[in-house]
């Protein structure tokens, strides 16, 4: 069983649900990035979902992109985001999901990126703009170096599609729960109530609802519905703001810990 | 040639569908009502109504005789896309998509773009059918290329201004698929290039054909024979496309797709994808890419704003792999004479994109037999370049 | 109807040669070429040849349907020729006269231009056939149409600012008359609508009727039947004259010639001068003039530039005279709103001269039951005027 | 016999040339014009060309476009000029030439310009934009007041035409020296003797030249070859220099003389 896939069987157990926390790599460093998960980790923090910032992230708002400008100007890349985490490892055994868009993947070269990531200790993929019908070229090798390949579900999707999607995932599901690209709209409950109970029917995988979730009070609803939440622009914000901030660390555990009370 | 792409919009290993899951649904819908409208009779009638009454095709094919003495080579036709309707070939792929959306019931339309020319286009056809249009379009382009800027705001459409990244084309196109990823349920994405996730690689190509199949009428008409050579100039590629796809299974024929090589492809001032770029994926495909060893995609430049993006359409990618068509490259230096030339030679002043077709042409026909055909895709006229070459005092 | 003019130039009262001696043996040279030209059918052969291949005639004529629906009247038909190379209707014109000047041996070529739509067309046609070419602007129209200039000199023009009297089109006329007197013996001099001595009003017609009698052609074979009204702009009077001769026999035909009321009729801003000026001889013909009591020439005033003139042409005087054609006015506010009307409405951004017509045609179309059928010509294409009605905030 | 006519056969009897001078009514004043006017008969002035300004003269130089600009805006009209040149023949009686455009006179009304005339004892007119084929709208009027109607004939006229003209002129016919406008251009003596030759084979009518003659050597030169020479804008050009000279119709006057002089 996968670090993920275990993670939710324990939290299923305690009857918790997952936090799973989004942040660019590299902003505003690579070092910083590190010490921010091992806080988020401590603070209540289940599962990471590490952003390689890309040129282009056309399915992101406006803090997430320029929390990946930031980054790429500091000269972050995919190969130091994989020592980072392979750095990270030997101090923590939080679950780690790569997010991201699949160029820079594809430049690295697909192969060499599964063992890179094996060998580091990446547990799961989330490539924004590889479907299911182009996963192919990326899964030969990552399903075979035992990562979990992450798939969205959108409320565009149709039920014909998630039975699909549901079909080839790994790990967990990710629901999008707005029409819309990241932090940019509050998600609608009774909508993610009705398709998260649509995707519970078709799989045994764990649901965990993102984009848009910032408040306890909001992680605590959507929490009652699914197995996990997704925090992304909440947390990259709180850390643009608080660059200069001596207290930086401290201020996004506080961050995530509140959100995780929420959650048990 | 098998015919091109499979059902995922996969040409060779290029193309494809890389896209957010919320928008899949949308490509998927697309396609097929795509795919319906083009077996619809109905369709097709309108379609080439409106491209006849409208965009005032048949354009001509034009002898340029001048301009052929001038060089002393090859006979030298010039397929007159610039006297369509607001100016170029976009309006092809513009009348098509709008038809489409209409068809599909979309009462609003999007787009991106640089030069403006496609966000005139798009414009347009949006007032033609009565849909509410949004153009998304670089805040460095909004200032380069004002007088495409109060053209769309004239025809009613709301030009967004678009500050992310270099603030040019493919920033305006990230932006506008966002806007789309929030607005698919009820609104149209008019993609303006033969790029972007399947189907529309295909479907512009096609509406784009139009060009190659009344050359090849033309010509058989006017020489009783195929051309020898075709030249295009390749942005994202629409009008080489629909220049180059009616003759593609036509093996005599040398076909150049002209990239924009900038300040030379010795700088990072250029747009020559297929010459100098890597493969990649962005904006829905996979194809060649200016980038970075790391997949981060890099600024192009050309002095011709239509020719200024950093990926090449999909299907030229394929043509390249399987050596069909040569793609070949012309400086902004070199497309500034050929804008000048053929101004003073023919009285027609060239689209600084269309004149790096036209350099291109000029570098070969003089080596070529006088009997020897050379069809030019003229892809727009220059108006819109003039200010600023007469003001940069490029001539 | 008597054919108009007769062998001096006249149409009824109006026309005529009145120019200086030093000219008269040209104009009499010219009448007699062009009237060897008009029997000559290589001659004829080659104008429509470049009308086809090199200006893109035919040009449409387009049912606009959403703007038929928006009046719920009468149906209306627009005459494109807004999609003629360099984008208007004064191309037809400068085609002509130039192979005509190829014909007689001049290798320079003159013209006077207001808007520079037909500096523009002029330059055009010089650079084609490889002639010289002098365009006389005035220094107020060269500073308010930059772009036009810049394409003159692109072209391969040269542009002649005009600094005497107000500095706009009625003087450069006179400049580009005064150059004439100099240089006649080699230079030809391309005027640009239906004005001047005897026998450029008729050659003009001539050259423009090429509007008219496609019209009859299409709207025939549409509609199976002739319209009920035409509507065009009047400046000179060329475009109009170009659609209005061909039908000029048929009597159940309806034609409107609109003049350009500018800030009213009432003000001394305008330029109408059929509706409010007197008959008197300027610029080589008797016809309708704005004037003073003594028969000094007064400005004229109108948001087209093209409109901007203070004479009409002769024909359309004589036209005036019988009742054939009315002669009606539109204001520049109304002008703006057609042509903002039309945009939204069609995706056509007509010139703002074409706009006078639109207007006409937007009051008198609501009355008119659904099954007659309106033309307007649509001259030219608004592009040059996008600036000024964002930039005055006039929409 | 016109007082035109029996200048010339006055002057032929003492063997001089006639000199004819333009000068554009109304600039600086008409009564400016008129006091010239009588310096310019007392320094030698044979016939007079009063110039009837129009807004648009577009056979006109510079020098003579500004002069009509002037007159207009000082309001000068042609009702004002004929009322002048009435005045004038209270105390003079030189031969004086209506010199203009058609517009204006046919504004006033071409038979009320002509009784005008005849009244305020104009002996001829010169319109520059009416040639022969167009004149009878005025000649039916100005011909049966005594009006001579003048004649251009300009180096392009070619044989046939010149003959048609010289047959339908009166008083005098006005050679144009060169193809141009006024005031451009120094005519060349060679072609003029070739010309005026052949006018004076077809016509008995005196043959004046005009067009670019300035100084007395032109004067001279084109005096021998013709019966007369016609200055105009120099002479304008003079009056605008000197319009704020308290001598101006002394040297314009003394400039008269001078010509004259070279042409006894
Ligand atoms: C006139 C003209 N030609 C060519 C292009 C390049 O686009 P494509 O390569 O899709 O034809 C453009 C784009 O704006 C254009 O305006
Ligand atoms: C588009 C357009 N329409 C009309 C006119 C007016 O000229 P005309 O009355 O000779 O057609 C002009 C003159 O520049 C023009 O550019």
């Amino acid at each position: 069983m996968s670090r993920i896939s275990e993670k939710f069987h324990t939290l299923r157990a305690k009857k918790e649900k997952a936090l799973i926390i989004y942040l660019t790599a590299g902003d505003p460093s690579l070092a910083v990035t590190k010490e921010l998960i091992l806080a988020m980790e401590t603070a209540g923090a289940d599962i990471l979902e590490i952003g390689i910032p890309f040129s282009d992230p056309t399915a992101d708002g406006p803090v997430i992109q320029a929390a990946a400008q930031r980054a790429l100007k500091n000269g972050t890349t995919l190969a130091g985001i994989l020592e980072m985490i392979g750095e990270l490892r030997q101090v923590s055994q939080i679950p780690i999901v790569l997010f991201g868009y699949f160029n820079p993947i594809f430049a690295y070269g697909t192969k060499k990126f599964a063992l890179a990531a094996q060998k580091d200790g990446v547990d799961g993929v989330l490539v924004v703009d590889l479907p299911p019908e182009e996963a192919r070229e990326l899964r030969q090798y990552s399903d075979a170096a035992g990562i979990d390949f992450i798939s969205l579900i959108a409320p565009t999707t149709g039920s014909a599609r998630e039975r699909q999607i549901a079909a080839q995932t790994a790990g967990f599901i990710y629901y999008v729960s707005i029409t819309g690209i990241t932090g940019t709209a509050a998600p609608v409950i009774a909508d993610i109530k009705i398709a998260v109970d649509r995707i519970e029917k078709i799989t045994k995988l764990p649901v965990a609802v993102g984009f848009g979730i910032a408040t306890p009070e909001q992680a605590r609803e959507i929490g009652l519905l699914a197995d996990g939440i997704v925090i992304g622009s909440a947390v990259v914000r709180m850390i643009d703001e608080n660059r200069n901030n001596p207290e930086l660390v401290k201020v996004v555990a506080g961050y995530v810990s509140k959100i995780k009370q929420a959650l048990r | 040639m098998k015919n091109q792409p499979d059902k995922y919009g996969h040409f060779g290993i290029f193309g494809g569908r890389y896209a957010a899951e919320t928008l899949m649904p949308a490509l998927i819908e697309l396609q097929e009502a795509y795919k319906a409208a083009q077996k619809d009779k109905t369709f097709r009638k309108e379609l080439s109504c409106y491209q006849q009454d409208y965009a005032g095709r048949e354009t001509p094919l034009y002898f340029a005789a001048r301009m052929t003495k001038a060089l002393g080579g090859a006979k030298i036709y010039l397929k007159r896309e610039d006297l369509n309707h607001t100016g170029s070939h976009k309006i092809n792929n513009t009348l098509g998509q709008a038809l489409l959306a209409r068809r599909m019931g979309k009462k609003k339309v999007i787009a991106e773009t640089g030069a403006g020319q496609h966000g005139v286009a798009t414009a347009t056809v949006a007032a033609l059918f009565g849909m509410e249009c949004r153009i998304f379009m670089g805040e460095e382009d909004i200032r380069r290329q004002a007088p495409n800027v109060f053209r769309m705001k004239i025809l009613g459409a709301q030009v967004v201004p678009v500050s992310s990244g270099t603030a040019t084309l493919k920033d305006a196109m990230n932006e506008a698929m966002r806007y789309w990823v929030s607005s698919v349920r009820d609104t149209f994405y008019i993609i303006g290039t033969t790029a972007g996730p399947h189907p529309y690689p295909q479907m512009v190509r096609n509406f784009q054909s139009v060009i190659g199949k009344e050359t090849k009428k033309q010509i058989r008409k006017i020489a009783g024979r195929n051309p020898d050579v075709l030249v295009a100039c390749v942005g994202g590629g629409s009008n080489a496309m629909g220049m180059f796809y009616p003759f593609r299974n036509e093996k005599d024929i040398a076909m150049y797709g002209v990239e924009a090589a900038g300040h030379g492809l010795n700088t990072s001032q250029h747009s020559a994808s297929i010459n100098a770029g890597k493969v990649g994926v962005l904006h829905g495909n996979k194809t060649y890419l200016l980038q970075d060893d790391h997949g981060q995609v890099r600024d192009a430049y050309s002095i011709a704003a239509g020719l200024d993006y950093p990926g090449v359409g999909p299907e030229h990618a394929y043509f390249h792999s399987i050596k069909r068509v040569n793609y070949v490259t012309v400086t902004d230096r070199e497309a500034v004479a050929a804008f000048s030339f053929l101004s003073l030679q023919e009285g027609i002043i060239p689209a600084l994109e269309s004149a790096h077709a036209l350099a291109y042409a000029m570098k070969i026909a003089p080596k070529m037999a006088k009997n020897k055909i050379i069809v030019i895709c003229l892809s727009g006229r220059g108006d819109k370049d003039a200010q600023t070459i007469i003001e940069e005092k490029l001539l």
